[in-house]
This record gives structure tokens, C-alpha cells and sequence, in this order.
């Protein structure tokens, strides 16, 4: 518990901004992580948190999203948990290449595609009581909370970081 | 935060769309009535003005794609402006810089 | 759980900022309130969380500092929960008047005060286990969740605000 | 965030201290290590300017608080620049208003 915050939220849409707030404002004030690095790291919460949000509504039940951030040397950590009916993963359509026009008709299933494009791991455990999804960004702390006087450090993000992209 | 959404019919035969906040799962059912609005009310040549956007997610480009298609299958089309390198790269990781026209500001998109 | 949203964060005094941007962004976001009566939460909220996580930081455990927001028709509620020794908050030193030169030997004890005159109702409930603060502020909601066209209201507060403060 | 702290030596006997960001439990005890400092390198008289701090709670009262008396205990005085009705509240409803000079600018309160 030492270094990790959890929010736990209605599954409503309206609550998807502040969600993205802590998880930014947490990552650019704590963390050695470039700001362009923020802002993939928001709009990969945006993305996971909208599947969340949507998974727990359709179960009619009150649920919340519960999301976690770890902040861990060398690596920086949120996981989104739903209590939907879960899914599989690795049976997700295959959008056509982006050259043919029938792009066009994927209005949906553009979102973990683009999770996977955005952070440095991506992982999910789900069951038919839930999903959790892992989004980790690879980067040094800060600085110890201890010294209050050093400056945040930020430093471009780690060689494997920028290869995943 | 409300979305913001502003329509400015200066520029005929194009309507501008400007949008300002974050175009997320809960803001984008506005943008969609709206341009559902638009089309229906006859509008064809749709500008939709991205400069003031502060946050696009999946949602959103979903909602653009969206009124893309409306307007085509109706002979008319929808341009972006963008110039955000945070919101551009949005639109370079899924491939849809390839199928929306984008400008770099409104008088660009509206040139006759 | 409907409209309530949990925020739980490690007591080191670096988490604070999380909790005021929460907290207020929930409240300026959602909430009938008006600007000014933001920054008096924030303040209020600060204050309450400073307290906590002293107390927690004083048992030497590592116990997190646990924020509740709950919005219900005519107000906005927060509670600061630590798991510290308690405390008696009706035993609080009273500081002398304002015009005392004596009032320079207080550098502490200025944040109960504070927050007292801060919002519309403070509630304490203090065991040797932990102590919960009610921080409650009335106000209406800006607008029901299904309503997405409609525009924030930012109201001024009620009369009953004005006069306690 | 870290708390900014620039000093400004160029109006003596002021020193000018300016503080930029949000001053809490977390935050102040760089200003409290900071007013130490320059109160035992022999500064007397100093402005400290609150004009970018977006954010004061009593923690950071406490630290000016302290900062005042440790330079009247040395024959010194210590003013505030502050015109934003946010902060200047934090002072009123504390009553330190009559504790505290506070000027609306560095340059009237460094004026001889
Ligand atoms: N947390 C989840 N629980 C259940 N199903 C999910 C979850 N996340 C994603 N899915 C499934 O994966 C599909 C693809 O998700 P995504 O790529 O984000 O696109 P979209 O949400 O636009 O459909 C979703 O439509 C949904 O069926
Ligand atoms: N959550 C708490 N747990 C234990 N003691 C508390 C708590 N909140 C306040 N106190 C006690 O009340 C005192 C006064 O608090 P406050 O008015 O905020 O001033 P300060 O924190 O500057 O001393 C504290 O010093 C502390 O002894």
C-alpha cells in the first residue's frame, strides 16, 4: 500500500475525466516520464476506462471502476478493474489495413489497438466476474519523496519504451 | 466540463464545427446529435474545427468517422482542422489520416 | 456506491495535491457551486488532509488516508478518513483574539478554524482507531447525468452558506 | 509540483522572495528552509511576493508565520506582495491581516 493509490468510481461516462486527471496529474508530478508520455498514458486510461465503464453498465449492476496506479522503481503502473462479464483478448477482430477503404466501417474497435500502441506493456486477466487491464510505463522516479528539494527530473523516455512505439 | 460546440455559417457553401473540451465517452453523444443535426438540416460541406479540442479518445474518432460516412453518402464531405501534434497523432496511429482531408486552419478548409 | 467516488492514497504528504485537484475538479465539474466556494473546499480539504496524514504518519504504520465524495441532491460531501490515535476536537485550544499580539505564537492550530469557517457543516468522529471528517458544502446538482446538452449551472450558494461564513 | 523560490537582490535592504505554485504540508518546508537560509546570511528586510502562488493552506501561514518572528526577533520585518482575493482571504479569515504588511506590489513595498 505504501506507494499506491487507488480511486474507486460510479460507472457513469461524466466521472471518465477525472480519472484521466489523476492518473496524468500523478504520473507528470511523481515520475520521470515525458509530457508527450502523459499524454499516451491519458488517453490509454481514456480508452480502458471507457471499456470498463461500458463492461459494469452492461451488467445493470451498480459496479464501480476501481483503478489502481503503482509507482515502482523503473516503471510506472494503473490497472483498470471492471466487474463486466469479461471478454477474450486475443478473439478481437482484425481491422483491415489502413490503406483499404473499408476502414471506414470500423467506427468501434479502435480502442485497445491503440492502448497497445500507446503504453510500454499492456496486459489483461479476465473472467467471466471481471477484467482487469494493466497499462505499465517504463521510466525512473523522480525523485524519493524524502528530498523535497530536488527538481523533477524529465527525462526521455527509456530506449525499450521508444521501440514499442 | 461541457463540450463545446459552436456552428458558423459565414462561409457558405461550407458550415464550420468548432469544438472546444475533451471529446471523450461522455461528451461525444453531443458531438454526434450535432452533426446529425447539421446533415439533416441540409448542411454537406462540414467543417469541424478541432483547434480548441484539448483530448480526443477512440470515442470520438468514432463519432467522426461517423458523420463522415453520413455526409458522403449524402455527396458531401467532412474536413478537420488540426494542428495539435497531440491530437494528430491520434488520427496517424489508427490510419485515419488517410481518410479524413485535414487542414491546417478553417480559411485553408473553406477555400473555395 | 451510485454517485459516491473513493479515493484511498498513501500518507506522505506528496499525495495531497491528487487529493485537492480530485476533489475539487469533482465538485467545480458536477456541482451547482460556485467558484469562490471551490477554493474554500480545496482549502478545507487541504487542511483535513494534512491532519490525516499526520495522524496516520504518527502510528508509524502504513495506513492510507481514504476520501469519500458523495454527491446527493442539495449537497456535496466529503470525508477524510485516517486510521490515526483520534483526537477530541472539542478540547482543541481556543487561540486568543485576532488583535492579541499573541496571536504570533500561533503557527499551528490556525487549520480546524480555517476550516470551520470554510464550509456549510463539519463533522468529526474521532475513535483511538481513526477519526473521520465531514467536510459538507449544500448546493444543488448542476444537472441530472442523462442530460448531456445541458450547461453547467454555477448557482450562488444559499442563504444559509452566506450567513455561516 | 515543486514550489518555484526566486530571490531578487537588486533593491537593497529588501530581498525580494518570490514564490510561485501551491504552498502546503508538502511544499513548505522548502519556504521555511529557505526564509532559515537567508535570514542567517544577514538578510533584515524581506518582500516575500505571493502573486504566482496559486494555492496557500495554513501549513504555509505557519511558515510565514515563523519567517516573521525569527526576523523581528533580529530587528527585521517581513512583507507580503499579495493582490489575488484567494489568498488574501486565507489572511482575513485568520485575522492575520493585522499581523502582516501587505503591499500590491514588489515595487510599493520595497519603495523607501
Ligand atoms: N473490460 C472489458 N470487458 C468486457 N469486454 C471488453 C472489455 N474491454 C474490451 N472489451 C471488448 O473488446 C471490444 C473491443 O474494444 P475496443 O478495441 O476498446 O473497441 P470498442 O470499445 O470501441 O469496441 C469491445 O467492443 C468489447 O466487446
Ligand atoms: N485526524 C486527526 N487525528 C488526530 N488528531 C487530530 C486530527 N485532526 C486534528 N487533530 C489534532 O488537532 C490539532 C489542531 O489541528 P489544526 O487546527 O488543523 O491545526 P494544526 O494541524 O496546525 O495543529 C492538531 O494539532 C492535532 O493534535
Amino acid at each position: 500500500m505504501d506507494r499506491s493509490l487507488e480511486l474507486s468510481v460510479p460507472s457513469r461516462t461524466e466521472y471518465i475525466a477525472v480519472v484521466r486527471l489523476v492518473v496524468s496529474s500523478l504520473a507528470s508530478a511523481r515520475r520521470a516520464i515525458a509530457e508527450e508520455r502523459i499524454d499516451d498514458l491519458k488517453l490509454a486510461v481514456s480508452e480502458v476506462c471507457t471499456n470498463a465503464i461500458e463492461a459494469n453498465m452492461s451488467t445493470g449492476k451498480n459496479h464501480p471502476v476501481v483503478v489502481t496506479c503503482w509507482e515502482a522503481p523503473e516503471r510506472f503502473a494503473v490497472c483498470i478493474t471492471d466487474s463486466g462479464s469479461g471478454f477474450d483478448p486475443d478473439l478481437l477482430p482484425q481491422h483491415p489495413p489502413v490503406t483499404d477503404p473499408n476502414r471506414l466501417n470500423f467506427e468501434r474497435g479502435l480502442g485497445i489497438p491503440l492502448v497497445r500502441s500507446l503504453v510500454d506493456d499492456l496486459r489483461f486477466e479476465s473472467a467471466p466476474t471481471g477484467t482487469s487491464v494493466w497499462l505499465i510505463l517504463f521510466g525512473s522516479p523522480s525523485s524519493e519523496g524524502q528530498d523535497e528539494t530536488s527538481e523533477i527530473l524529465r527525462v526521455v523516455m527509456t530506449e525499450e519504451g521508444q521501440a514499442d512505439r | 466540463m461541457e463540450l463545446g460546440l459552436e456552428v458558423d455559417e459565414s462561409r457558405p457553401p461550407y458550415t464550420v464545427l468548432a469544438v472546444a473540451g475533451e471529446i471523450d465517452v461522455y461528451s461525444a453523444p453531443r458531438l454526434r446529435e450535432k452533426l446529425v443535426e447539421l446533415v439533416s438540416q441540409g448542411h454537406r460541406q462540414i467543417v469541424v474545427d478541432l483547434e480548441k479540442v484539448d483530448f480526443l479518445d477512440s470515442t470520438g474518432l468514432g463519432v467522426l468517422v461517423g458523420g463522415l460516412k453520413r455526409l458522403r453518402s449524402h455527396d458531401g464531405d467532412l474536413t478537420l482542422v488540426c494542428t495539435q501534434a497531440r491530437i494528430l497523432k491520434v488520427f496517424e496511429i489508427t490510419g485515419l489520416t488517410t481518410v479524413f482531408r485535414i487542414s491546417e486552419s478553417v480559411d485553408e478548409a473553406t477555400k473555395a
